[in-house]
């Protein structure tokens, strides 16, 4: 059999070899819908982290009591309870961002990149390379969350984090890269420029 | 003997001497009345604009070819069709960097990314277009096509359309088809649409399926709501010489790449286009509906094209 | 009838104007996975309608009936240990997610045995799908909406029904249907077409629906135009009558 | 006989206890927090009153006080077309205890989306005070301009009758300027405002 | 004798005829060459069974193969001489075949080719004669005489002509069309041997019992029509006046022009009660019957815009393209591309030196304008190709999903119903190798259906 | 009020976990899938890459093949003798030594030794040249259109001047293009030992045939295969034969057959670039 990744390599793996959104595609809908500006994508990563390493971690402490065929169940227990409190902190000290990302926090429960990880990686390794992954592939999903917001943001508003970069004297907003159509044109290019960066790499 | 090295290939070894290059520049001819109504109605405005969006469109052609790495293609005139497509379906107020940025997004994303000429799904001046109108909406909105400050007369009053949906101002039918009224500077002449769109049709260059099944669509649509609410709808003939209707079924829908191939995929098409550029028509925030119809049936036309598969020749 | 207009509206709203993969960006993974070929894309598109009507009636209930501040059934049980004043107020909405999600695993386990029992042909073209939509955001997502119209609303008149409720959940599955068959019609297309390397697959994937996003933005506010029609039409009518 | 191990439910032990848990947990969650997330809905509304129904001058004076005002929140319902329709208002009331102006709650269908605003009314529910949106999703650069105060400001003083959106130069008293390019943002609303008008002006005034 | 007009197929193409380089050009007669190359299988099915051996001496109408099968015929040779060696030789078609060299010696007397004319087609012909013959007689004299059909598919003539009680033919069709442009082979025969094709044409009707007699002639040929329809006064032939379009020779086309039937996909004219004969083969058929002359000339038109003096020549079989064309004056010097057969159809080859078969109805030659083939560019989607494909496929789709060997898809478009008629490339503005690619996915989905 | 919450809440989820793990429990035990352990541990090792290199449509194929059909553990070429050990192992069989399988190109004609070669028009694509005659005299070479290109995945194929050349460092052997080639002019070829012997023509007609259509051809002289029992002949063709190749008795013989084929350079050697 071979050998399970250390808690290193899972952290460095997840940043960019196996990037939750460019290079496994999983979870994409909040790629899209939170991504209009970086404080909303932001604050989606931060949500995607504390969900994912409360995960990892609980489910990595339970790996010895999970039975094969009510292990998914336990993961989406643990999912869900976990994005409840986020949800429920964001409301209650975020309120106006709560409300800007409305469904998309609850929607983590559904969200591929956790159950997955949960599944490849907590469900077989100690806490200590779980958190490790956790982290790791947060800041991955966190990073391409960043790249796709600078885009849109700037383009769309000519603004970046809400400060103003574009002078609006010279500068008219492209309207449609922080509506739906611009979230899928910029996904699109952006995951052709990396494919095109890495092919050219080997 | 010959002279020559002999040649072999596979065959038939005639051709009817109908090119790619040949069709497009008929396209071309085609649009010459309605660049005339155009620079008549519009004077320098549409020359800037036709040729800005020209001049671009080629260059963002010869550029991501280039950037692909593949022979240039500009020879089969097929970019400069897209440029001035798109050039005569901006409002003559639109700034030079409305037209450039359409341009390049109308032959980046909307022709190369898909492998180019031929190979696209979505009709490239609209992409475009559709891209701007979403990105600018101020600048293209009907808002955008009044310019007090414009020097010619027709540029200052709002579109015909839109005095309409907003004002209830029943369009003069005089007006709309010879074309003197604000709008798309192609879009404004119903005559000089019509000029063009049968000449591609005699031509062969363009099938008659499309634009007839868009006209007819439109009749039928139009005369239902009209008999329905006299009041607040506009007339058949409003519908059918207001708007892009015509320059949209003769020149845009009828795109031999976006549309489908066969014959009754086409009447399909067309009554698609036509149903929906009523829907927005009638019941949508726009006042006008033709660039989102034929986007919308683009979409569609793979499957057109799957679910109307002909039954060969003697097939039960 | 003006109930008739509004179930319409929720319709039109929920398969067009805003489509759950093209405006509101749910199903996103089904959406780019399983539209490779159109009888799997029409597949895919069917088993989700099916689904996410069944799962929005159960949460609809659920919410209903045990989770909104004084539901029916929580209060009752309530009632036999606080005063009834105080049992009506027993607010068990934090559960909501939880629960949705059960009940999204449930109805999908369900469906399968049920499919797989007596409906086996069925099955076998759609059934592998199944599996694939516990984790489709596009189910919770429509239950999250009907919760959002049940609690904390302010005018009860405004508090959705059932009908109401499942018209969006059917009409959302339908719009996500007709989005995954159009873009498998695309993808088969675009399979015979010349596309640069590094955006073949995922990404021309993404700008197409990119594309079709503008193409389908050409709808806004076709509900209120309907609206306006509808309702003067009925007002004509109600005059009549 | 069945063995205790081939029980489904002593198979799912775990989930079970793990399920008492996370409810126990999330229950408590939600009576610490709960409070905090209603106050937060609650306040959203209630610290734009002020502004909503005290003249720019006012509200200086009473920022500078730093004092607060009164307000009282009563739901009233209204019959329309043989329909109960009930509107969230903010009755604002100065220290002493007497009416200073009403706060309205109200929405409607916008052009992309629904719209949700509050207008403040004297306290004879004959002139609007000012506006302000709490939800749009209405196009950005366009639609959105409703958020502008340069737009919203038109709204002070109004009187309380059907208001109107003109295309060029609001000339008469109820009569708005429309934004350029959104004709349908802006008519929005101000039908939103009328109708909310219309249905409550008695009940106020009954007050 | 009745006249009918105008029938014709839906869709198909109008290319430029280019008949008038050889049109009015008489039948004439070439000497015969001191050696010709017999292909041993000139015909489709089975190839024909060498019957000599080298060294062995063959006079003129000698058998030196047997038919190799049912499905297949014998092989005659055309002049007097000795066998040598068996060769090999790549075909226009791109077969590689063997060959039977027959080498005329010196001290051999070669019999005039007009003579041999004469004896097969010329004199007096009494119609009254086919009544002498019974089908069954019929068919065989044609299997001995070694006859193929001569309009291009090769397909052994007695197969064709044979009564078969599980499928009855009410209707015979002689196909004097020739609609590839260029090629006058047919019409020459029509306005020379008109008595033969009468006669061959009871005949071929004697031998399947046809009740039903048509032949089917394009109306681009006035001169033709006029000569066939009087001499068939007294006989109860129908002539079909067609329009002229391409492929209107084509068998299933021809059924639908004349008699309006349709033969499904894969099913053979007999299905719809038709048989379908190639006027020169008819001819050839009735000097097999009547005069008992074996299949051992036939007239081959020699064309296009790359020859000197396009002619129609009265030919042995097994004799080179290169001796026609020499006969023909040789090529003009811009000549480009040789090709056997007509331009639609035809196979482009680069050897002169190979030998023609039964099959070979013409040569064209296109000079380098003619040959001229436009840059390709990626298809259009315009369905011009649809509009024009006679088989109602969609030829595009077929191309494409060939190229990418995509065999799913191209059965599900039909592949196998195409039978390459080339309308579609003829139509298309991006120059689409249509039918060639075609050939390749037919191939690939034969190739897989084996598996 | 706050028991009562937090019990009603920890009871509605009781009850949740108790219907949800009764559904699972059934559904678990009916409808039960047989997952075949080997055959799951077989994919873990095999690398993936679902080339059809090993004749099947993809690994999972493949190692389903092995242990349902018992099918030999050393087919896959992209793994080699590596990944052959390792599944040896799981099935607890001997692995026999495989000896990587490589394209060679069995016909070194360039475009100016090719005789008879016409102006071509048409699809570039050496299926589909096939269908049009007088290309090139030989039917039997190497067309130069590249089909071979189109369907190797690894860039590992260039053509020259009509002549094929492998880059043997890209190369993973899945044997694409030797499936693509419409001639079967690439031959899949162990490479072992040193170097790699191939006679490079795959013309199988007679002497004078071949010589009127190219001057590097095989003209079937027999000369090689009366010499040394490696080469044999397959009609006018000769060929080497592998499996001898590896356990040659005289290579002397070979060397003499090599020095006396009058086809100069028509027998030759790949340096073999994996040692
Ligand atoms: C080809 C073409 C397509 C168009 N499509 C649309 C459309 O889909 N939606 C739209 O609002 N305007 C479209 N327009 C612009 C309108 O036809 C027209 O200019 C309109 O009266 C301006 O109103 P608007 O700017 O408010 O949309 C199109 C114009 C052209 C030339
Ligand atoms: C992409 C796009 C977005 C638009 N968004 C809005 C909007 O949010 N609100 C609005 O009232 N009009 C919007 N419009 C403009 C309407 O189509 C319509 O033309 C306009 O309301 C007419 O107003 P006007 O007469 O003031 O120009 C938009 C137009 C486009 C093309
Ligand atoms: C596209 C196409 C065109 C054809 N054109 C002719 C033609 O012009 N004349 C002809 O005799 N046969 C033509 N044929 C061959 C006929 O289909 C048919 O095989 C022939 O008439 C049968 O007669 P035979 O067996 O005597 O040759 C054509 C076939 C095809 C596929
Ligand atoms: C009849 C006809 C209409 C065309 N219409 C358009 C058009 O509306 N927009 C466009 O970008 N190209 C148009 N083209 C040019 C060309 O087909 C188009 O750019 C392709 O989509 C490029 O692949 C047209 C071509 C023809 C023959
Ligand atoms: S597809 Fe085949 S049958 Fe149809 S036109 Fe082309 S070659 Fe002829
Ligand atoms: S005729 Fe040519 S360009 Fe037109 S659809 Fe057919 S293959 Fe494509
Ligand atoms: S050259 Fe390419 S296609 Fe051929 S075996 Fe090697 S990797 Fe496979
Ligand atoms: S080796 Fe085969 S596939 Fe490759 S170019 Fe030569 S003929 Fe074509
Ligand atoms: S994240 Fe939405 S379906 Fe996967």
């Amino acid at each position: 059999m071979t050998t399970q990744p250390t808690a290193q390599e899972r952290f460095l793996q997840g940043i960019i070899p196996e990037n939750p959104v460019y290079r496994q595609l999983l979870g994409l809908c909040p790629v899209l819908a939170v991504t209009n500006n970086m404080k909303a994508a932001m604050t989606m990563a931060g949500a995607v982290l504390f969900v994912l390493l409360c995960a990892n971690v609980l489910v990595s402490l339970i790996r010895g009591l999970l039975k094969p065929h009510l292990r998914i169940v336990v993961f989406t227990l643990v999912i869900a309870t976990f994005v409840t409190i986020v949800d429920k902190f964001l409301a209650a000290y975020m309120y106006n961002m709560s409300k800007a990302l409305g469904p998309y926090i609850p929607l983590i429960i559904v969200n591929c990149i956790i159950i997955s990880r949960c599944e490849i990686c907590a469900s077989k390794q100690n806490v200590f390379v779980a958190a490790a992954d956790a982290i790791g592939i947060s800041i991955g999903y966190a990073i391409s969350l960043a790249s796709i917001a600078t885009v849109r943001e700037i383009l769309g508003t000519g603004m970046f984090f809400g400060f103003r970069v574009l002078p609006a004297s010279v500068w008219q907003d492209w309207v449609i890269m922080v509506l739906p159509p611009g979230a899928f044109l910029t996904f699109g290019l952006l995951l052709g420029a990396t494919n095109w960066f890495s092919a050219k790499k080997k | 003997m010959s002279d020559n090295v002999i040649q072999v290939s596979s065959s038939p070894h005639l051709s009817n001497n109908v090119t790619t290059k040949k069709v497009m520049i008929d396209v071309l001819i085609s649009l010459i009345p309605v660049l005339l109504a155009a620079l008549y109605f519009f004077r320098f405005y549409a020359l800037k604009q036709v040729a800005v969006c020209l001049v671009s469109a080629l260059f963002a052609e010869w550029l991501f070819t280039k950037m692909r790495g593949r022979k240039a293609s500009l020879s089969d005139c097929s970019a400069a069709i897209t440029g001035v497509i798109l050039g005569l379906s901006l409002p003559a107020t639109a700034p030079i960097f409305v037209s450039v940025i359409a341009s390049f997004v109308a032959i980046g994303i909307g022709k190369i990314v898909f492998g180019g000429l031929g190979m696209n799904i979505f009709n490239p001046a609209m992409v475009g277009r559709a891209f701007v109108m979403i990105s600018f909406a101020s600048l293209l909105g009907a808002g955008g096509y009044k310019d007090m400050g414009a020097c010619i007369d027709i540029i200052s009053r709002a579109t015909p359309m839109d005095a309409f949906k907003q004002a209830g101002i029943e369009p003069s039918m005089f007006a709309l088809f010879f074309g003197n009224t604000n709008g798309s500077i192609g879009e404004t002449s119903a005559l000089a649409c019509l000029i063009g769109g049968i000449y591609l049709c005699i031509k062969r260059v363009a099938s008659w399926e499309i634009p007839l099944s868009i006209i007819i669509t439109t009749i039928v649509w139009s005369a239902i709501a009209y008999l329905v609410n006299p009041a607040e709808n506009l007339t058949v003939m409003g519908h059918l010489f207001g708007g892009a209707l015509l320059f949209g079924a003769f020149f845009i829908a009828t795109d031999p790449v976006t549309s489908p191939i066969t014959k009754k995929g086409k009447l399909i098409f067309g009554v698609g286009v036509g149903s929906i550029i009523m829907l927005l028509r009638l019941f949508s925030g726009y006042p006008e509906g033709v660039m989102f119809a034929v986007l919308l049936m683009n979409a569609i036309t793979p499957l057109i094209n799957n679910w109307t598969i002909p039954k060969a020749f003697g097939e039960k | 009838m003006n109930y008739i207009i509004d179930i319409v509206l929720i319709a039109v709203s929920a398969a067009l104007i805003n489509n759950f993969v093209l405006y509101y960006f749910v199903g996103i993974c089904p959406f780019i996975g399983v539209s490779r070929k159109v009888d799997m894309a029409i597949g895919m598109g069917f088993a989700v309608t099916f689904v996410i009507t069944i799962a929005a009636f159960l949460s609809w209930a659920i919410t209903t009936f045990v989770l909104m501040p004084g539901a029916p059934l929580s209060s009752f049980i309530a009632s036999f240990f606080v005063s009834k004043e105080m049992a009506s107020q027993i607010d068990l909405t934090i559960l909501s997610y939880i629960v949705y999600i059960f009940a999204i695993a449930s109805s999908v386990q369900f469906v399968e045995m049920y499919v797989r029992k007596f409906f086996p042909d069925l099955y076998k073209s759609f059934g592998v799908f199944l599996p694939l939509i516990t984790t489709n955001c596009a189910i919770l997502f429509a239950c999250l909406t009907i919760m959002s119209h049940i609690v904390g609303v302010d005018n009860p008149e405004d508090v959705w029904d059932l009908g109401r409720a499942l018209s969006l959940a059917f009409f959302g599955g339908i719009g996500f249907t007709i989005a995954i068959t159009i873009m498998a019609g695309i993808r088969e297309e675009l399979d015979t077409c010349d596309i640069p390397k590094s955006l073949q697959g995922v990404a021309i994937t993404l700008i197409v629906a990119g594309i079709m996003a503008m193409g389908f933005m050409g709808f806004t506010g076709v509900d209120s135009g309907l609206k306006k029609a509808l309702t003067k039409s009925s007002i004509v009518e109600q005059n009549k009558g | 006989m069945k063995k205790i191990k081939d029980f489904y439910l002593v198979q799912a032990w775990l989930i079970l206890i793990v399920a008492i848990f996370f409810g126990a947990a999330l229950a408590s969650i939600q009576i610490v927090l709960g409070q905090k997330i209603e106050q937060n809905k609650v306040n959203e509304i209630k610290q734009r009153v002020p502004e909503l129904v005290l003249s720019t001058t006012e509200l200086e004076k009473l920022n500078a006080q730093g004092a607060s005002l009164d307000v009282e929140f009563t739901t009233i319902t209204v019959k329309k077309n043989n329909k109960a329709k009930s509107y969230n208002t903010y009755k604002a009331k100065n220290a002493d205890g007497s009416t200073i102006g009403y706060v309205v709650k109200a929405g409607g269908q916008g052009y992309a989306d629904k719209i949700e605003l509050l207008f403040g009314l004297d306290k004879n529910a004959e002139k609007i005070n000012a506006i302000y949106i709490l939800d749009q999703k209405e196009t950005p650069g366009l639609g959105n301009k409703i958020v502008t105060d340069k737009w919203q400001n038109q709204f002070k003083n109004k009187p309380t009758e059907a208001l109107e959106v003109v295309k060029t130069g609001a000339k008469n008293t109820n009569e708005i300027d429309a934004i350029t390019g959104a004709t349908i943002s802006s008519r929005s609303v101000c039908n939103i405002i009328n109708s909310a008008i219309k249905d409550l002006k008695e009940p106020l005034k009954n007050r | 004798m009745t006249i009918t007009k105008k029938g014709t197929f839906s869709h198909g193409a109008h290319p430029k005829e280019f008949k008038e380089y050889s049109e009015n050009a008489p039948i004439e007669f070439i000497n015969s060459p001191s050696k010709v190359f017999l292909a041993l299988s000139q015909n489709i099915g089975a190839p024909s069974v060498l019957s000599v051996k080298a060294k062995d001496k063959v006079n003129f109408g000698d058998k030196v193969a047997d038919s190799g099968g049912f499905v297949s015929v014998p092989l005659h040779s055309p002049i007097k001489g000795e066998i040598k060696k068996q060769e090999k030789f790549t075909m226009p078609n791109g077969r590689r075949v063997d060959v039977v060299p027959v080498e005329g010696g010196k001290d051999d007397v070669q019999k005039d080719t007009k003579e041999i004319w004469n004896e097969m087609f010329g004199g007096e012909w009494d119609f009254k004669e086919v009544e002498k013959y019974s089908s069954e007689e019929i068919s065989k004299l044609i299997n001995e005489a070694g006859i193929v059909g001569l309009g291009g598919a090769t397909f052994p003539t007695h197969v064709k002509l044979m009564a078969n009680p599980k499928t009855p033919i009410d209707s015979f069709i002689v196909n004097a069309c020739e609609c590839e442009p260029f090629l006058t082979t047919d019409y020459r025969m029509m306005l020379e041997a008109t008595d033969a094709i009468i006669a061959g044409t009871l005949l071929g009707s004697k031998a399947v019992n046809a009740k039903n007699i048509i032949i089917g002639i394009e109306d681009n040929k006035p001169e033709a029509i006029k000569i066939v329809s009087e001499k068939a006064k007294g006989t109860n032939i129908q002539i079909a006046v067609l329009k002229t379009k391409y492929p209107q020779g084509s068998e299933k086309q021809l059924i639908k022009a004349t008699i309006n039937r349709e033969v499904e996909p894969g099913a053979l004219p007999s299905s719809v009660g038709a048989a379908v004969s190639n006027v020169g083969t008819i001819a050839a058929v009735a000097a097999a019957v009547i005069r008992k002359k074996p299949l051992t000339h036939r007239v081959i038109c020699v064309t296009g815009s790359g020859i000197e003096k396009p002619k129609n020549i009265f030919a042995p079989i097994g004799i080179t393209f290169r001796e026609l064309i020499e006969f023909c004056g040789g090529l003009k010097k811009d000549a480009k591309k040789l090709i056997s057969g007509g331009p639609m159809m035809g196979f482009a080859f680069g050897n002169p030196d190979t030998p023609v078969i039964k099959g070979v109805s013409g040569i064209t030659v296109l000079n380098t304008r003619d040959a001229q083939k436009e840059t390709e560019t990626n298809c259009i989607r315009c369905g011009r190709c649809v509009d024009a494909c006679p088989m109602f496929l969609v030829p595009t789709k077929l191309a494409l999903a060939s190229r990418k060997k995509d065999l799913k898809l191209a059965e599900k478009y039909k592949i196998m119903s195409c039978f390459e008629c080339g309308s579609c490339a003829f139509e298309c503005p991006a120059n689409l190798p249509i039918v060639q690619l075609i050939r390749a996915g037919k191939s690939l989905v034969m190739a897989s259906k084996k598996k | 009020m706050e028991p009562i919450t937090i019990s009603l809440a920890s009871g509605t989820m009781l009850i949740m976990a108790v219907i949800f793990s009764y559904i699972l429990g059934w559904a678990n035990k009916t409808f039960a899938v047989e997952v075949n352990e080997k055959v799951e541990a077989i994919n873990n090792v095999l690398p993936g890459a679902n080339c059809g290199g090993c004749s099947y449509v993809g690994c999972n194929d493949y190692a389903e093949a092995i242990v349902l059909k018992g099918e030999d553990v050393n087919k896959c070429t992209v793994g080699g003798s590596g990944c052959a050990n390792a599944i040896a192992e799981i099935m607890g069989v001997e692995a026999v030594e495989s000896a990587p399988l490589r394209p060679v190109v069995l016909c070194l004609a360039k475009n100016d030794e090719k005789k008879g070669m016409n102006e071509y028009k048409g699809e570039t694509s050496c299926l589909a040249a096939t269908f049009v005659s007088g290309i090139q005299d030989c039917v039997y070479g190497c067309l130069g259109l590249g089909d071979c290109v189109a369907a190797c995945d690894y860039d590992a194929i260039s053509i020259k001047d009509g002549s094929v050349t492998i880059d043997y460092s890209a190369c993973i052997g899945c044997g694409a293009c030797s499936r693509a080639c419409p001639r079967s002019v690439i031959s899949m070829v162990p490479f072992k030992g040193e170097k790699i012997y191939a006679v490079f023509c795959s013309n199988k007609e007679k002497a004078k045939a071949v010589k009127n259509v190219c001057d590097v051809g095989c003209i079937g002289c027999a000369i090689c295969s009366k010499k040394s029992d490696i080469f044999e002949m397959d009609g006018n063709l000769s060929r080497i034969n592998y499996d001898k190749f590896d356990a040659m008795e005289n290579p002397e013989a070979f060397a003499e057959a090599v020095e006396k084929c009058p086809s100069k350079g028509l027998i030759g050697y790949i340096k073999n670039p994996y040692l």
